[in-house]
């Protein structure tokens, strides 16, 4: 129990960056690239950590919060997460909405801490997020109450747990349609292409990116490092409710398909990111809302 | 013993504000004196109500009374007790905030009327919540509406208080007229006035009465769309009555409705349908309306809308758990629906206490003339945040709790059986999510826009830090929503057993999905103390680090000499999801977009009117007006004219009698 | 002896049909003031042997003296000192009136034909008689603008309540009458003078001036 | 005890009448309005025996309204004494004698148990109340007078004529031929029913003329609106509660004769019509004075409402006597207050009225509340029964439109009596004469704080009252 607690933790500290490096990597090679070497991430904090910071005249401590607050929420958030087999640290009932509040929490306080620079780009930037992510949490409880009806429990270790054999039976239309959906939402609370583009260098397009402008230092390698744990903590939902289908006894076996599964989900993030191409800011919405519709649909196939 | 100490806690409310109104030569001793009575009667309350909570069980006493019908019984349960404390709690903390806020010394004998009428309202609502008798609470109901009128217009030198005050009055007048047609047909229906003789009422039949109840409680509580009259009122009062206002006033609407619904033997699953609904049209449209406001005290009003809808999505559920007997939905949509009721009062009282500390700084409550308070106001900005995370549901504050039982209580509709129609109630927790992503937006903008980035006006650059009567209850209101948001499962047994004594199941049932409910709170509670340990370890971790170069300006993406004017407005802010919302909200935009390679003048500017009451109520008051004043056309002045009237009386009369009748 | 009494009811609706056709003022008042000799008589020929004879000529004679002498005295003076000019002035033309009226007196013996008399022996023209002239009389004060051509319908209204009491001079001793008496007398009185007043106030008894006060 | 009263009373009247000093003779209506309320302090104490053969007798039904009356008219007496100084330009001779000769009369009503002594002191109200609309001696003033006189005298007219009708009821031969109520109700079904109808009908619009019923209601506006103060006030919280009385007389004799139902129907037809043209006729109304009378005109509504619903509303009818004659009496020395020192009652010119006089403005306020039936004001609870009336006994039509019509008259009042009372009195008229005094917001004040008192704890032999009254003409 402790121990798999551990190794639970153990891994959300360690694993998210590299997922970061696959993606870019896979993105590299599509484009003919050779790419950045897949720990660049985990090169690019510990120089960041090294480094002093640069403080705006117009900031407070709000700012100087945003990131570390940002940071804990998301790792308490993966604390919920059953990540490779068996239950999550902290489990229950309902554990899921606050799993999707402190994410919430997170993304409250960057947007604030982009708001105390004063800048426009950067509240244009904390705009976007907030509006967006309004609609994309419906979006995302909507996958969660699918689970929680498909599965009967309202936990994540639950959902996630050895109920979803069963319910892949009974209803896995309801759950594939989730799975979309989810992935959806993966997609744009990540900042993922199409709906956000974290290599851009065009301030007016960005979303999250430019939120951080300002943050230097140790705060932006805070930032840098939840982003990719944030990465991590949908990739892992996204990975145990599809391998769920064919349910493996918790163990090494289990743990490694996980981890293979997860290094899969940052490919198919990458390939995405290759294939398409960013939508109209306006378009966002409505690619969420559809999302929750999928979602929607999915519930009254199993609430009917 | 128990039951005095709550008479004596209304009593010594209403008396509150005599210190003041005797000792007006000493004003500051007299309005200190007024607001020391009022904490008292607060900590009595307090006292009995905890009393009852910790399963001291109901407290009642009665006395005989000659009015018809009424009888002076008093009774304090569960229920009511959870609505005590706020009820006296938060006009007590007003009182101490109003100290200097609205100091007697300067405001003269508006302050001690505003103190005299907190008082009384405390004390009118205080009856409300004990009273036992139908007629005893529209003593109380009415004599808080007029408290409350009184309160709003308590600025009576500008026009815009007195219009707000009356709208209030009317509707409130209106509204307590569906309650005595509620409580007529309840009462003919049993041939007694007391509540304790209604238990146990047949619902079959009772959709009109549930309407009644419904018209007359959301009028109050703000329910979409009776909301009209709730915006201007909380606006134009000083803030700290704002507070009251939206902190427990609007809730005791939602404790009629509570009570009246605990008359009915297993109401039908459509009352708590409609009530979910109703809720959710509250929340999603009141956090929209709020996005769109510029005015900060108008923009916390609106949101008073959206938390009362979150309130009512828990009552709705737990109406529906009643339908289908099921404990866990009761259990959970009560107690997320009552704790919200408690946790708003906390939080919006807050928030109020903040919006009037900064347009006592900076002597305007205009977002777009605000900004960079947090330098000169860092407690103020402090408190608030802490104020706008609550409300936005964040963990570990209190408002994720109550938001997160309505929401566990949602998902309990899953256990209904498949097929049954009333398991849409899981529906409940997407909505809610979505209230909250937007109510979090909405407050992200407020912070920004109040207290972040650049003073954007002279005024919000003069600002200075309120004094500690003003800072002391706002602490106190934060370190509550942190205590309640950290320590949830403290109150889940208490609130199972108010659930139990009102839905009538049995007590049983309750206390089991109570009990687990109540384990999932120390979930919480861990993870709340996880986050907290989190944060102060990387703050801990980055202090050593941080050696900050000097500061320079914002990075302006490359523009040297970025200015206030250039900042992201309040307005820019919230203008994509006021974009979204404008098809209901029915907003004006004004857009003069930039035209050419050399654009002259650019303009944009958003205003929302009040959807219900400028676009509904008052068009028809005034076509009401118009169609009266065609029929006084008719009745001319002429003496001939009166004996006509006569002449017809008589003939239409006999007419009626020997022809027809 | 029933014919006379026949005779003077019908008298009395004719009056009624007159005084609705009536252009003239004076003519007005003097014909009511021959209604009110009319009822005088009326009183004597109603009287039965049951009847004290001082009451029933006490009756007569008040009638009389009020009725046919006082009141048109009255108001030939305030005419007079008014100087009124003499049309009656009618809000509703004479025609229409005098159909208004007939269909009084149509309705008022139909509606008499549903309240049968308690005592048999009373005269049947009796009730029919009273309700015409009460209709005349509300018809007079609705459609005339003078203030004096309204108090003379008042006038003929309370003659008509005159005629019912009449009915129950039997049953009840004096009262009645007293009370239709004082009722008049003491309402014409003050409408005098209140006529008086608004005669020097505006210098006109047209009703028309006295329509400022309305919403 | 009772006749002794009365003559003194009268004889205070002529000797005001004589009186030569138009300043101290007010002080004259005050022994009068005293010699009352003792008297009527004493009847509680010792109910006296019938008198004159019956004629008069103080039942339950003329206790409740004699008791108001008494109290209304010993505080306008006070209030008179400010009053009359203020406006010692004008001859008050007529005035004062007449006030008090409309006090025996009104006492006459009440204790009258025959319908022709009814009727001729109901005659004597109007003659008494007449001259004194004219005090203000202008020609607003005189054409409300002769409005009032017209309307009332043909009203009075027409229920002379009722009266006769149920005279004749009851002169067959095994009639009571007689119009002792007593006798009347005892006869009861031996009355000749044609006739009790038409009485009826002819009783209802001419004494509801006098109570002020819609259609019936013309003169009361035009009254209210011009007459002092103090006059709007006895006329509308005494002379009206009167006519009341007279109708549930008429009731009662109805009731026995076993025509009670087609009387309900009216009664609760005319009480909702005068709601209704009340709701209307206040909605944006101008002047506050003519507003007071219609909200007069909506009580009285009420009142029928009541007494027509039977049942528990009667004995909610009788409550609201009381509260509304009280109620009536802190608006319309209040309105007389604000009349005064704006020298205008039209909303345009008048605002401010809580600044420039701190007891009358907020009375004019908290009367508002009080008479719209706002809790703990006492006609909130006889409101509330006669409602209760309404829906307990199934009438659900009639319970709601009498809800809808209290909640428009609401609105209507209140838009006014704000304008009024609120804001900045900067641009109103010049302030005419004083402001508040001891003598002219004590007795509206003291008014008030009876109606709260009411409303907070009624007594238990009033409670008992009102049911014995209501037992007259509603079974026990």
């Amino acid at each position: 129990m402790l121990l798999r607690s551990l190794v639970q933790v153990g891994l959300l500290l360690a694993f998210p960056p590299l997922l970061l490096g696959v993606v870019n990597r896979v993105k590299a090679t599509i484009a003919g690239r050779r790419g950045p070497p897949l720990f660049q991430t985990y090169y690019d904090l510990a120089k960041l950590l090294r480094k002093g910071a640069v403080y705006s005249r117009t900031t407070t401590w709000v700012f100087r919060a945003g990131p570390a607050v940002g940071l804990a929420a998301v790792f308490t958030a993966g604390l919920l997460l059953p990540s490779a087999g068996g239950r999550a640290a902290v489990s229950f009932a309902g554990d899921f909405v606050l799993f999707a509040y402190l994410l919430a929490l997170g993304r409250f306080f960057t947007a604030l801490a982009a708001l105390d620079t004063g800048s426009s780009f950067e509240g244009m930037g904390a705009a976007r997020e907030v509006s967006f992510a309004s609609v994309a949490e419906p979006a995302l409880f909507l996958c969660f109450v699918v689970l929680a009806r498909a599965t009967g429990t309202l936990s994540l270790s639950g959902m996630l747990g050895p109920g979803l054999g069963a319910a892949w039976r009974d209803a896995a239309p309801a759950l594939l349609l989730s799975a979309i959906s989810f992935f959806v939402v993966t997609l744009a609370e990540n900042a993922r292409i199409p709906v956000d583009d974290p290599n851009t260098h065009l301030e007016l397009t960005m979303i999250h990116e430019v939120m951080v402008l300002d943050h230097s230092g140790p705060d932006l390698a805070l930032i840098l490092y939840g982003a990719s744990l944030k990465l991590f903590l949908f990739g892992a939902l996204l990975v145990r409710l599809l391998e769920g289908g064919f349910w493996l006894p918790a163990g090494p076996v289990a743990a490694l398909t996980f981890v293979l599964g997860l290094l899969g989900f940052a490919a198919l993030v990458g390939l995405v990111e290759s294939a398409m191409a960013r939508l109209r800011l306006t378009r966002v919405p409505q690619m969420l809302v559809g999302a929750s519709v999928l979602s929607v649909f999915a519930l009254v196939l199993l609430l009917r | 013993m128990i039951a005095s100490l709550a008479i004596g806690a209304v009593g010594l409310a209403a008396l509150s504000g005599l210190p003041g109104l005797l000792l007006r030569r000493r004003p500051a001793l007299g309005q200190a004196l007024s607001a020391a009575a009022l904490c008292a009667a607060a900590a009595l309350g307090g006292a009995a109500a905890a009393s009852v909570l910790a399963g001291g069980g109901a407290v009642s006493v009665r006395w005989p009374w000659h009015e018809p019908y009424g009888s002076l019984a008093l009774r304090l349960d569960s229920l009511g007790a959870f609505f005590l404390v706020p009820v006296l709690g938060v006009p007590a903390l007003g009182s101490v905030y109003g100290l200097s806020y609205w100091p007697q010394a300067k405001h003269g004998y508006r302050a001690v009327r505003l103190q005299l009428f907190l008082g009384l309202a405390a004390a009118a609502m205080g009856l409300v919540v004990l009273a036992d008798n139908a007629l005893l609470f529209l003593v109380g109901w009415e004599g808080m509406a007029v408290c409350a009128f009184i309160l709003v217009r308590s600025e009576d030198d500008r026009p815009e208080p007195l219009r707000a005050a009356w709208i209030y009055l009317a509707s409130a007048h209106v509204g307590t007229f569906a309650l005595f047609a509620f409580f007529s047909l309840l009462g003919s229906a049993r041939g007694s006035f007391d509540f304790s003789a209604w238990r146990g009422m047949p619902a079959a039949g009772g959709g009109l009465l549930f309407a009644l109840a419904l018209v007359g409680f959301g009028i109050k509580a703000g329910l979409f769309p009776f909301h009209f009259w709730l915006p201007g009122a909380h606006a134009a009062a000083p803030s700290h009555v704002s507070a009251v206002m939206s902190g427990v006033v609007l809730k005791t609407g939602i404790y009629g409705l509570l009570r009246a619904t605990g008359f009915f033997e297993a109401p039908p699953a459509s009352w708590g349908a409609a009530l979910l609904v109703a809720g959710a049209a509250s929340g999603v449209l009141g956090v929209g309306f709020a996005l769109t406001q510029h005015d900060l005290k108008r923009l916390l009003a609106y949101h008073s809308v959206e938390n009362i809808g979150i309130i009512a999505m828990g009552v709705g559920i737990a109406l529906v758990g009643r339908a289908r007997s099921d404990a866990t939905l009761v259990v959970l949509g009560f107690a997320g629906g009552v704790l919200h009721v408690v946790n708003h009062a906390l939080f919006k009282s807050l928030l109020f206490f903040g919006a009037g500390s900064v347009a006592h700084a900076t002597g305007t409550r205009d977002l777009e003339r605000l900004g960079g308070l947090a330098r000169a106001m860092p407690r103020t900005a402090l408190l608030f945040l802490a104020g706008a995370a609550a409300i936005s549901g964040l963990p570990p504050l209190n408002g994720f709790v109550s938001e997160w039982l309505v929401a566990l209580g949602s998902l309990g509709g899953m256990g209904l059986a498949r097929g049954d129609r009333a398991a849409f109630v899981v529906l409940g927790a997407p909505v809610l999510a979505f209230i909250g992503g937007l109510a979090a937006a909405c407050f992200a903008k407020v912070h920004g826009a109040v207290f972040l980035g650049h003073p954007r006006s002279p005024a919000a650059q003069g600002a200075h830090e309120s004094p500690a009567a003003m800072i002391g209850p706002m602490a106190l209101l934060a370190l509550a929503c942190a205590a309640i948001g950290v320590f949830p499962a403290l109150l889940v047994p208490a609130l199972a057993r108010a659930a139990a004594e009102w839905s009538g199941l049995p007590a049983g049932e309750a206390l089991a999905a109570g009990a687990a409910a109540a384990a999932s709170a120390r979930g919480v509670t861990l993870v709340a103390l996880t986050l907290l340990a989190v944060v102060v370890a990387l703050a801990a971790l980055r202090r050593p680090r941080a050696r900050a170069t000097a500061p320079v300006d914002t990075w302006g993406c490359g523009y040297a000499a970025p200015t206030a004017r250039m900042e992201y407005t309040g307005s820019s802010f919230a203008q994509i999801l006021v974009e979204g919302f404008r098809r209901v909200l029915l907003s004006r935009v004004e857009l003069e977009a930039p035209h050419g390679l050399f654009p002259r003048s650019a303009h944009f500017a958003t205003e929302v009117p009040e959807l219900v009451l400028d676009r509904a109520i008052l068009p028809a008051v005034r076509g009401g007006e118009v169609a009266a004043g065609r029929v006084r056309g008719l009745f001319s002045g002429h003496i001939h004219f009166y004996a006509f009237l006569v002449f017809v009386a008589l003939v239409a009369l006999l007419a009626w009698r020997f022809l027809w009748w | 002896m029933a014919s006379w009494t026949d005779m003077t009811f019908v008298l009395v609706v004719v009056i009624d049909l007159v005084l609705l056709a009536s252009s003239r003022l004076g003519a007005s008042i003097r014909v009511v003031a021959l209604q009110g000799a009319l009822l005088s008589l009326l009183a004597l020929l109603l009287a039965s042997p049951s009847h004290e004879l001082g009451h029933v000529i006490l009756v007569a004679g008040g009638a009389l003296a009020i009725k046919a002498i006082f009141i048109p005295w009255l108001m030939f003076r305030a005419m007079r000192e008014a100087a009124i000019r003499r049309e009656v002035e009618p809000l509703i033309g004479y025609v229409p009136s005098l159909l208004l009226g007939g269909a009084g007196v149509a309705l008022a013996f139909a509606f008499s034909r549903g309240l049968p008399l308690p005592t048999p022996e009373m005269h049947s023209f009796l009730v029919p008689t009273a309700l015409a002239t009460v209709w005349t009389g509300l018809l007079l004060v609705v459609s005339r603008k003078k203030a004096v051509s309204q108090v003379l319908g008042f006038l003929v209204l309370e003659n008509g309540v005159f005629v019912f009491g009449l009915l129950l001079t039997g049953v009840m001793p004096v009262m009645v009458e007293a009370g239709v008496l004082l009722d008049l007398l003491a309402a014409v009185f003050v409408m005098g003078i209140v006529m008086f007043h608004i005669n020097r106030e505006f210098s006109s008894l047209d009703t028309d001036v006295l329509a400022s006060l309305k919403d | 005890m009772v006749p002794f009263i009365l003559l003194l009373i009268l004889g205070l009247a002529l000797a005001a009448f004589s009186w030569p000093d138009n300043r101290s003779r007010p002080f004259i209506l005050l022994l009068g309005a005293a010699a009352h309320s003792a008297g009527m302090v004493a009847l509680w104490l010792r109910p006296g025996p019938p008198l004159f053969g019956g004629y008069l007798f103080l039942d339950a039904a003329g206790r409740v309204v004699l008791s108001t009356t008494s109290a209304l008219f010993f505080a306008t007496s006070v209030y008179a004494q400010g009053y009359l100084r203020r406006r010692s330009d004008k001859d008050n001779r007529v005035f004062v004698a007449g006030l008090l000769g409309l006090l025996v009369a009104l006492t006459v009503v009440g204790l009258a148990q025959h319908l022709g002594v009814l009727w001729v002191a109901i005659e004597l109200t109007t003659l008494a109340t007449a001259p004194l609309i004219y005090f203000n001696r202008n020609a607003r003033s005189l054409e409300a007078a002769w409005k009032y006189l017209l309307v009332s005298s043909l009203g009075i007219a027409l229920a002379l004529l009722g009266t006769f009708f149920v005279a004749l009821s009851g002169a067959g031969p095994e009639g009571p031929r007689s119009l002792l109520l007593s006798s009347l109700v005892e006869a009861g079904p031996s009355l000749s029913k044609p006739w009790v109808r038409a009485a009826f009908v002819f009783l209802l619009v001419g004494y509801g003329t006098k109570m002020g019923l819609a259609p019936l209601h013309s003169w009361k506006p035009d009254a209210y609106g011009e007459a002092p103060g103090i006059l709007g006030a006895l006329l509308a919280g005494a002379v009206t509660n009167v006519a009341f009385l007279a109708l549930v007389r008429v009731f009662q004799v109805t009731r026995a004769a076993g025509e009670e139902s087609f009387a309900r129907d009216a009664l609760v037809a005319l009480g909702l019509l005068s709601m209704a043209l009340a709701a209307v006729f206040m909605a944006g109304q101008r002047d506050f004075k003519r507003m007071l009378a219609y909200s007069s005109v909506e009580h009285m509504g009420i009142l029928a409402v009541g007494l027509g619903l039977g049942g528990a509303a009667v004995s909610g009818a009788f409550y609201h006597v009381v509260n509304n004659g009280l109620a009536k009496g802190v608006l319309f020395l209040t309105a007389g207050n604000i009349h005064r020192v704006y020298g205008s009652k039209r909303v345009e010119d008048v605002r401010g009225a809580a600044r420039r006089l701190p007891v009358s403005g907020p009375l004019f306020l908290a009367g508002f509340l009080a008479v719209t039936g706002t809790p703990p004001f006492s006609p909130f609870w006889s409101e509330f029964v006669i409602l209760n009336g309404a829906f307990g006994s199934g009438r659900f039509v009639v319970g709601s439109l009498f809800l809808l019509f209290l909640a428009v008259v609401f609105v209507g009042m209140g838009a006014t009596v704000l304008k009024v009372v609120q804001g900045d009195d900067e641009g109103a008229p010049e302030r005419m004469g004083f402001g508040d005094s001891w003598l002219t917001a004590g007795p509206p004040l003291a008014l008030l704080l009876a109606v709260l008192a009411l409303g907070l704890w009624l007594p238990g032999p009033l409670e008992k009252l009102f049911k014995s009254a209501a037992a007259l003409v509603a079974g026990s």
